[in-house]
């Protein structure tokens, strides 16, 4: 999507050059004209072949259009349009030029229909035309692409683009783009084999794929040196593949550790088995829903912004709830903590229920804003931002809640309460207080826990009965009412995780993981960073 | 000194939590039938040394040996227990939702697996000795409370009570008249004399008059080792023991 | 400053205090006497805001306590060492003493020298957890606690328990300090006579649940109150 | 009591199972609604009797029998799991009514009590594959299988297996991977895929990922980047209701077949849609494959009785072979005497409003087959439930009924 | 002198009761099904037979979790897990009874393993054709598994939630494992399409009502043996393991060995549970696995009162009857209402319904003696309905007990 949006955006700027038109242009609306009579797919992607085939780079904007699904055909006169979503009906461009002409009602125009090869044809053609954009970007696009779908022919435009070109980031692709052109062609050997060389140092798995297919069409030297460049490839792409479970470790890890955080704190500290903590999550991500909802259709430009809003929103909400679920009904249970178990339980049918009633039962759509979605690679390392994004959060919340619990008041008066109730009121600590605002501030760290999870996860009544096993495994992992353990074994379940699901496969891998806590609890009966001495059995 | 008529044997014990030495080079021999009492400064490591023997804290060297050849440190809690070495907490501990009674039973020197509980009757011995017992602690009145509405000296009474059900060879008693009135100091001493005409005793107590009254060999401990031993009367007049522990 | 008056509680259908009546002044030292189980600790409780009574009441200050919590009772100047020194586990010792911060004004949140004074051990072991100090060291804590609190009343439940002697003395000591320098009423809970002999300005003896005797530490001296302290 | 016939509606409205089944649930209300204002059935008002087996197994057991027994019920319309169907099944069989099931399921099985109207794996699985070895469809070459770990996408795969080698396609061209129920960490799983689709073959993934764990498999596909146009997505669980969950831009062009789409554009699906909004009072709501199935199942039964002229499922059973009425693409699916019926095969596209453009139908209706002649046990078996012949499992090569027919 | 016990007074003629009750159950209500005519005001329907024939097989799970749970402190997540695999057994035993029956026709097969493409019947199904075999696994597995995960876990020293989590962890493990495919238990679908049970229909009214009163009978007998443990010397080793383990350890009781049987025995119970569970539903799944459902059988224990023997019987009838009523009238709300009850249980009847009776009538029983001793004694101005007041249970009020119970320093 990036790169069509691109590809836009370069088309704007082209707008104002002037460009070799006239006798030509005239050819090319016949041209787009047979997208009105073309029945089939394949008669579509003829047409687009034919309008690729004049290399003038006014058949973009048709192009594009069709790659998205806006080019229509008015039903009354067979002409085509660029259309484009305009209050009510929807507006028409001219193909070539791109002025209005007029705005027609849904059911007056067809769309041209479009698939994913005709996808593919466009996103070639557009691949060779764009050579010359102006933004970088569009010519990385488009070296890109053409380093997919290597062709003889196009050795020649990118020649001549590799003259031209300025940036050196973008020659470097576009020589690599060429050399994989040239190993399908008929060029000598030499050529190849440097070709070869060329598409060896890229070392990623676009080249691996290229030369595996260069293997097994040549013969020779070529073959050999394919070979001999995939072997280097291939090892240095294991080295990766660690690198890459880790990190999909690392990043699982964060997801654990925001689910589990907020029962860190309602759980290990003040311990409530709050079997409820699922719910808040799940409030938290439904926050994040109304407030998309509400941004979406009051105020489309803050999009962006919406999980920033979302956050405090969702804070309070859980918060809230948290409170009123502690006021009314844990606050009668100190003491006994088994009990807790079962009201919670209680109070997360009930909650889950109303979640049901009020928003229905089916998933909703919590979009990711931009700065969220997509990838960045480092090396051979494909990180999606939504996950980093979740793991600087997570440590965040984590280092704004330790430094809570440790460095102030708050905290130190937060365990003494739970470590002795009637003992810290006589220290002149109110009890109540402390009591309802520590699950207020667990309920809410869940909530936000929530806001993060409603971007990879779907938001739905259940959400938080996936996570809620989880969250106890890592509490009770790290150590019950250990802030660091819990850190430590959410991402060490993450990465043992991660790296078991290659060769196990996902459900082995979790019986696995399973398997491996219970022997590990056997070692140390109080998990991982179990406090030892006197003081604990006191 | 020969182990082989001691009751135990502890030789260079050391035992340190995160680096701090509790324990440090402690050796302590009881003769059979011997009652001791120890003394020391908070912390000194009176509680430790039991934990050890007891096998709740495995030392981290040192041997300690009970009757002569037993080496403690390669047995369990149980084990140690069912070898006869019983154990009164500083903090008293009762089962808290059984009554007075019940506490006194499960003490009872015995079988102690399972199919034989499972199937056990209480015989008439065994009702006479809970009797005996009651009738000691004076609690006989409160025999079918529940143990968790004892005030905490009579928490303390139930817990002796329970050491002397279980009738061990070797009695470790750790502050037995803490909140105890100083009646019933005299007479914690006078049963505790009772008591070791047959049976080896170590007695930790901070108060001088029940250690007095106690008449025998005192140790006292400080800093996790043997400061100075003697009779009571010996060790007040050490100046190091007056410094650290009596004060003036 | 502090009043009992006709106070009884029960426990479920148990009765533990039957009409206890009782004071304790300013810049003076109450001491309450009594075998075990005749309703000391709970009368203490009872006055901290741990149990609330069946009836009666206690006032402090002139204002009745029985509508309040534990904490407000706290908060308005009573600092309690309960009997089985109920310290913080998990929590420092330093943690142990700054917990005690919580009624006091900002300017005030330090810990008073003669807390480390009085029990130099605490000061060495700032930074071990309170749960891992041995008994006596973990008595000194719930003193040295109780004293961050600069309390107007403090209520001592057998505070030498399990305490060595040297430090016993120093404990006097620092009572009758308080008592004289910073005029704190102080109620105390003994069954060490000779400690409180030495200390009380005024004992009162329990008996099953009541107060069988009020009068001057001399008293103690006297048979027929001795008699309630024998078995 | 007499004057009504009531109708059992045995769905999820609770549990894991409550996101997909409760709009079954809505559906089949409005369905009885309709009916009720043309004037009820026989004369006499249909009552619809809702219960709640809270995704629950041995709980749709229960309910059946409850439904049945107590309610006295004269069909029931219900279930969505294989599990849960399997759980009354012999709840069916014993009291003797009728179950309509709605699920596109694995096949294997032809019950008396039974009329699936949903798709069998020939409904969808076949004619999806098809579509992608097709020149439109791509011409994919190597293939990944990509399944929620139950009898579903087991079976599923196993046919499609059986039929990818019989297509020439080669062994280590084809990769199979399960993962547990409500997944939700895809990325191992999306970067083997990208992996295995970068060996210079044309790749297609065949996704019988079930429910709730389709969003952070999509989330995940999204932003790994992986596009329609270089490794497609096939999905036999995924439908409009899954895609209202998620933002679909970064998704267009990823693909889905089952027999029925909201966007079918046919007068029919029209006044379903805006029934549908009116009913559930809101027009963000959307229509799905399933609801068809309902909405399919609900009129032969309708149709059944109304030639039976009583509700009595012994006859309605017998009556309902042959019915047949308007699907809502546009043509009529018929009840066929294996208890499958006929539907058209629909693949569509990931639109990027949530919706699908179907972007290749097969040209006629496709007959249901409960024994798939791609599997070496069920090759022989037919199911005809007309008398004579009565048979759910009929063995064409022994001629006896009951599988083999060895005993 | 069981017996002797069994008669006196108290909670052991409650015992009593519920035993005799039972048994008449037992005994009645195959009657009313199979010998009263349907149209009879006393026709017990077929559903409810099997409805209630599932409840007992609940509560006989309930019973045994608190065993564990309310004796000996042991909060099980898992013990779901033994209820399934007492399950899993029998349902093979019951599949291998299908015979040729299956929709393929394959004599030895299951058809689930026909049409994965097994060839072969696995090693672990052989000898289920037998019920003996059968129903030795029964107690064998579920008691095996127990065994050996008390075994380390107990000798470890893991306790509390520790224990608890584990115990959901193999429980959660189990899940996923028998929803693979691979496994040979028929993945997801679990096994289901019973036909016989010892040679008769199962779906037959006469077999329900043999099966019904034989989950009566047993449930009897698991109270019966319930109490007998719980009233021992051993039972009262229990509750001290469960209030001060490592002071048992000092009085040289193997704290690990008392827990361990009672583990062990527990586990058998709730595998005979789901035995006589699976043929009454006519399936059994992995779905059992689920911890959500071990989680429930903790609820029922609590609602009906943990650490009682009568308690958690009455806990899983009532809520598993609220659940199948509810599901029915109110379909769409029925989590607020099951919600509700669980939260207000929490609250009004803090220790279950039984545990509840018993303090009221404890307390009636205290106060009688108060009076008495009130009389004896010097005070007799105190108001009795004050001292029901005041115990110290009471929402809001600090607990007058200590703190948690504290193991030995
Ligand atoms: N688990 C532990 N971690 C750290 N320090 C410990 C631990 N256990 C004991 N200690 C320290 O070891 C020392 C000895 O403790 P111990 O309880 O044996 O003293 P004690 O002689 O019994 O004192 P008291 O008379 O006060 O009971 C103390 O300073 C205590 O703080
Ligand atoms: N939580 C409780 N529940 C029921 N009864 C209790 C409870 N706590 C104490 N009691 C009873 O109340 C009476 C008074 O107990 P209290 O603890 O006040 O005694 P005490 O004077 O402090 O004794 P000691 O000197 O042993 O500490 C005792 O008989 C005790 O058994
Ligand atoms: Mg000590
Ligand atoms: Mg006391």
């Amino acid at each position: 999507m990036i790169f069509i949006r691109a590809i836009g955006l370069t088309l704007l700027l082209l707008l104002g050059m002037l460009l070799p038109s006239n006798a030509a242009e005239a050819d090319l609306r016949a041209i787009i004209a047979k997208f009105a009579t073309a029945s089939n797919f394949s008669a579509i992607e003829a047409v687009v072949h034919e309008l690729a085939a004049t290399g003038d780079r006014a058949v973009e904007r048709p192009l594009a259009a069709l790659a998205e699904g806006r080019l229509y055909v008015r039903k009354t006169d067979s002409l085509v349009f660029v259309g484009q979503d305009g209050g009510g009906g929807i507006e028409l461009l001219d193909p070539l030029s791109g002025e209005k002409s007029g705005a027609a009602a849904k059911g007056d125009i067809a769309k041209v229909k479009v698939n994913n090869t005709l996808r593919r044809a466009i996103r070639d053609a557009l691949g060779t035309l764009t050579l010359g954009a102006k933004d970088p970007a569009a010519r990385i696009a488009a070296a890109a692409t053409m380093f997919k779908t290597p062709d003889a022919t196009n050795i020649e435009p990118l020649d001549a683009a590799i003259a031209n070109e300025t940036v050196a980031s973008v020659k470097a692709l576009l020589e690599q783009a060429r050399a994989a052109s040239v190993l399908v062609s008929d060029r000598p050997e030499a050529d190849k084999l440097a070709a070869i060389a060329l598409i060896g140092a890229r070392g990623d798995r676009d080249a691996l794929s290229l030369l595996t297919s260069v293997e097994a069409n040549s013969e020779g030297t070529v073959k050999d040196g394919a070979t001999a460049a995939m072997a280097k490839i291939n090892s240095t792409l294991a080295l990766w593949d660690a690198g890459q479970n880790i990190w999909y470790g690392i990043s699982l890890g964060s997801v654990l550790l925001l689910a589990a955080i907020g029962l860190a704190i309602t759980f290990g500290v003040m311990g409530v088995i709050n079997m409820a903590h699922g719910e808040m999550v799940m409030l938290g991500a439904y926050t994040t829903f109304v407030v998309q909802e509400v941004i979406r259709s009051s105020f489309p430009g803050l999009f962006d912004w919406s999980l920033v809003i979302a956050l405090p929103l969702a804070f309070l909400v859980a918060a809230f709830v948290g409170l009123v679920i502690e006021r009314g009904v844990i606050r009668f249970l100190y003491g006994r903590p088994l009990e807790t178990l079962l009201a919670t339980w209680g109070v997360s049918l009930i909650l889950q229920q109303a979640v049901r009633t009020i928003f229905g039962p089916t998933n909703q759509e919590v979009g990711n804003p931009s700065w969220m979605s997509g990838s960045f690679d480092i090396g051979q390392l494909a990180v999606t931002w939504n996950r980093l994004w979740i793991l600087v959060f997570s440590l965040c919340v984590f280092a704004v809640l330790l430094y809570v619990m440790k460095r102030t008041p708050w905290g130190l008066q937060m365990r003494a309460v739970t470590a002795n109730r009637r003992m810290a009121a006589s220290m002149g600590i109110r009890t109540p207080w402390v009591d309802a605002l520590t699950f207020a501030l667990g309920s809410g760290i869940a909530g936000i826990a929530g806001v993060a999870l409603s971007q990879v996860d779907n938001v739905s009544p259940n959400l938080g009965r996936g996570y809620i096993i989880d969250s106890f495994m890592v509490v009770v992992f790290g150590g019950v009412g250990n802030l660091w353990g819990t850190l430590v074994g959410a991402f060490s379940l993450g990465i043992v995780n991660k790296f078991l699901e290659p060769y196990a496969g996902a459900v082995l891998g979790k019986i696995v993981v399973l398997v491996l806590i219970i022997l590990f609890i056997q070692k140390r009966p109080r998990g991982l960073f179990a406090l030892k001495g006197r003081a604990v059995e006191a | 000194m020969s182990k082989s008529n001691t009751i135990l044997y502890l030789d260079g014990v050391s035992v340190s939590f995160d680096g701090f030495r509790a324990i440090n080079n402690l050796s302590l021999v009881l003769d059979k039938g011997e009652m001791r009492a120890i003394i020391g400064p908070n912390g000194a490591g009176k509680t430790t040394m039991m934990d050890i023997v007891t096998g709740k804290t495995r030392p981290d060297e040192g041997e300690v040996f009970f009757d002569g050849q037993v080496d403690l440190t390669k047995h369990d809690e149980a084990d140690i227990a069912m070898m006869g070495i019983g154990r009164k907490f500083q903090k008293p501990t009762v089962f808290e939702s059984h009554t007075i009674e019940e506490n006194l039973m499960l003490a009872l020197k015995g079988p102690r697996s399972i199919f034989p509980a499972l199937f056990h009757r209480r015989s008439a011995t065994e009702a006479r000795q809970i009797d005996h017992i009651l009738g000691i602690i004076r609690l006989g009145d409160k025999r079918d409370e529940l143990a968790a509405n004892l005030s905490h000296g009579q928490k303390q009474w139930l817990e002796i009570g329970m050491l002397l059900a279980q009738d061990p060879k070797l009695l470790l008693v750790d502050e037995p008249v803490a909140g105890m009135t100083d009646a019933e100091t005299e007479e914690t001493a006078r049963l505790l004399k009772d008591i070791a005409r047959d049976h080896s005793v170590i007695v930790v107590e901070h108060d001088m008059h029940f250690v007095r009254e106690l008449g025998v060999k005192v140790t006292c401990l400080h800093e996790g080792s043997v400061l100075s031993e003697g009779s009571l009367d010996f060790l007040s007049a050490d100046e190091r023991v007056v410094e650290v522990y009596l004060g003036r | 400053m502090l009043e009992v008056s006709n106070a009884t509680l029960h426990y479920g259908a148990a009765q533990a205090l039957r009409g206890v009546s009782l004071k304790a002044g300013a810049g003076k030292i109450t001491c309450v006497l009594g075998r075990n189980g005749v309703g000391k600790t709970s009368l203490m409780r009872s006055i901290v805001g741990h149990h609330r009574l069946t009836s009666g009441s206690v006032a402090f200050e002139g204002k009745a306590l029985d509508r309040s919590a534990a904490y407000d009772r706290a908060r308005s100047g009573i600092a309690f060492v309960p009997q089985g020194r109920e310290i913080f586990p998990l929590l420092t010792v330093r943690e142990n003493l700054e917990s005690g911060f919580a009624p006091l004004k900002r300017a005030d949140r330090h810990i008073p020298g003669h807390v480390f004074e009085l029990f130099p051990v605490l000061k060495q072991m700032l930074a071990r957890r309170g749960g891992d100090l041995s008994g006596g060291q973990q008595q000194q804590l719930a003193i040295g606690r109780a004293l961050v609190m600069r309390p107007k009343l403090l209520v001592l439940d057998e505070p030498t328990e399990g305490i060595q002697p040297s430090i016993i003395k120093d404990i006097g000591r620092a009572i009758r300090y308080l008592r004289d320098q910073a005029g704190i009423a102080v109620l105390l809970v003994e069954q060490y006579l000779d400690f409180c002999r030495e200390l009380a300005d005024e004992v009162n003896i329990m008996d099953r649940g009541r107060i069988v005797h009020t009068g001057p530490a001399e008293d103690l001296d006297r048979a027929d109150v001795r008699k309630f302290l024998t078995v | 009591a007499d004057d009504t016939i009531k109708v059992g509606i045995l769905h999820s409205l609770s549990g894991t199972m409550a996101i997909s089944e409760t709009t079954l649930k809505d559906a089949m209300l409005m369905l009885i609604d309709e009916q009720n204002a043309k004037g009820g059935l026989l004369g006499k008002k249909l009552e619809a009797v809702v219960v709640d087996p809270a995704s629950n197994w041995p709980l749709f057991a229960e309910k059946a029998r409850e439904l049945i027994s107590k309610d006295k019920v004269a069909a029931v319309f219900g279930c969505w799991t294989s599990v849960s169907r399997k759980s009354v099944l012999p709840v069916f069989s014993e009291l003797d009514n009728i179950l309509f099931y709605p699920v596109q399921y694995e096949g294997e099985e032809s019950e008396r009590n039974v009329f699936y109207t949903g798709a069998a794996p020939n409904q969808q699985a076949i004619p999806a594959v098809d579509y992608l070895m097709s020149e439109d469809g791509g011409s994919v070459k190597r293939w990944v299988l990509e399944g929620t770990d139950y009898v579903y996408p087991r079976t599923t795969n196993k046919i499609l297996e059986a039929y990818l080698k019989a297509k020439g396609v080669a062994a280590e061209d084809i990769m199979v991977n399960y993962t547990p129920f409500g997944f939700s960490d895809w990325q191992t799983e999306v970067s083997a895929i990208k992996k295995f689709g970068s060996a210079g073959k044309k790749t297609a993934v065949v996704s019988t990922v079930n429910g709730d764990a389709n969003v952070p498999f999509y989330k995940e596909l999204g932003n790994q980047g992986i596009k329609a146009e270089d490794i497609p997505v096939m999905a036999f669980s995924v439908g409009e209701e899954e895609l209202a969950g998620l933002d679909t831009a970064p998704l267009v062009g990823h693909l889905a077949a089952w027999n029925y789409f909201q966007s079918v554009d046919t007068p029919e699906n029209e006044k379903f849609i805006a029934d549908w909004h009116k009913f559930i009072k809101s027009d963000k709501r959307t229509t799905n494959d399933p609801m068809e199935a309902h909405y399919v199942g609900f009129n032969m039964w309708v149709k059944a009785v109304e030639k039976a002229g009583t509700t009595d499922p012994d006859k309605v059973i017998d009556a309902v072979i042959g019915v047949s009425v308007p699907n809502l693409t546009g043509g009529y699916s018929t009840m066929m005497p294996n208890h499958h019926i006929t539907k058209p095969v629909l693949i569509g596209e990931i639109q990027a409003d949530g919706q699908f453009e179907t972007v290749s139908q097969t040209p006629g209706l496709v007959m249901g087959d409960e024994w798939s002649d791609y599997l070496a046990d069920s090759k022989d078996l037919i199911s005809d439930w007309r008398a004579p012949l009565s048979c759910g499992n009929f063995n064409v090569a022994t001629g006896k009924c009951g599988g083999k027919g060895t005993n | 002198m069981i017996t002797g016990r069994f008669f006196a007074a108290g909670a052991d003629r409650r015992v009593a009761i519920t035993i005799f009750i039972l048994l008449a159950v037992a005994i009645i209500v195959p009657l009313l099904n199979l010998a009263v005519s349907s149209t009879s005001a006393f026709y017990v329907p077929s559903y409810v037979v099997a409805l209630t024939g599932k409840y007992l097989c609940y509560a006989l799970l309930a019973l045994a979790l608190d065993l564990v749970w309310g004796y000996c402190g042991i909060l099980s997540l898992g013990h779901g897990a033994f209820f399934a695999l007492g399950g899993y057994a029998m349902g093979m035993y019951l599949m291998r009874q299908i015979g040729s029956r299956g929709v393929y026709g394959n004599p030895l097969l299951p058809d689930f393993m026909v049409f994965l493409n097994y060839r072969e019947l696995p090693w672990f199904w052989y000898g289920f054709d037998h019920f003996w075999f059968a129903a030795i696994m029964v107690l064998a597995v579920p008691g095996l598994l127990a065994f050996v995960f008390g075994w380390f876990a107990f000798r470890s020293r893991v306790t509390g939630v520790y224990l608890s989590i584990i115990t959901q962890a193999m429980t959660y493990a189990l899940l996923l494992a028998f929803f693979r495919n691979d496994m040979g238990f028929g993945g997801n679908n679990g096994l289901t399409d019973f036909k016989d049970i010892l040679g008769f229909n199962v779906q037959a009214d006469a077999t329900r009502s043999a099966l019904f009163a034989a989950s009566a009978v047993t449930l009897a007998l698991a109270v019966f043996v319930t109490w007998a443990i719980v009233g021992s010397k051993y039972g009262k080793l229990l509750m001290a393991v469960r209030d001060a383990e490592s002071r048992t350890r000092f009085l040289g009781w193997r704290a690990e060995n008392v827990k361990l049987f009672a583990f062990t025995v527990s586990a058998v119970m709730a595998g005979i549970a789901g035995a006589l569970y699976v043929p009454q539903v006519g399936i059994i799944n992995p779905g059992e696995f689920e911890p959500s459902n071990s989680i429930e059988v903790v609820v029922w224990a609590a609602v009906g009162g943990r650490g009682t023997i009568v308690g958690p019987i009455i806990g899983a009838l009532l809520v598993n009857a609220g659940k199948s009523w509810f599901t029915g009238v109110l379909p769409a709300f029925w989590l607020f209402a099951l919600g509700g009850l669980f939260v207000a249980v929490t609250l009004f009847l803090p220790k279950g319904i039984v545990g509840m009776w018993d303090s009221w009538r404890g307390n009636a029983r205290a106060l009688r003696a108060a009076s008495i001793a009130e009389e004896a004694g010097t005070d007799p101005d105190v108001p009795p309905a004050k001292i029901v007041r005041s115990a110290a249970r009471t929402p809001g009020d600090w607990s007058a007990s200590g703190p948690e119970p504290q193991p030995a320093e």
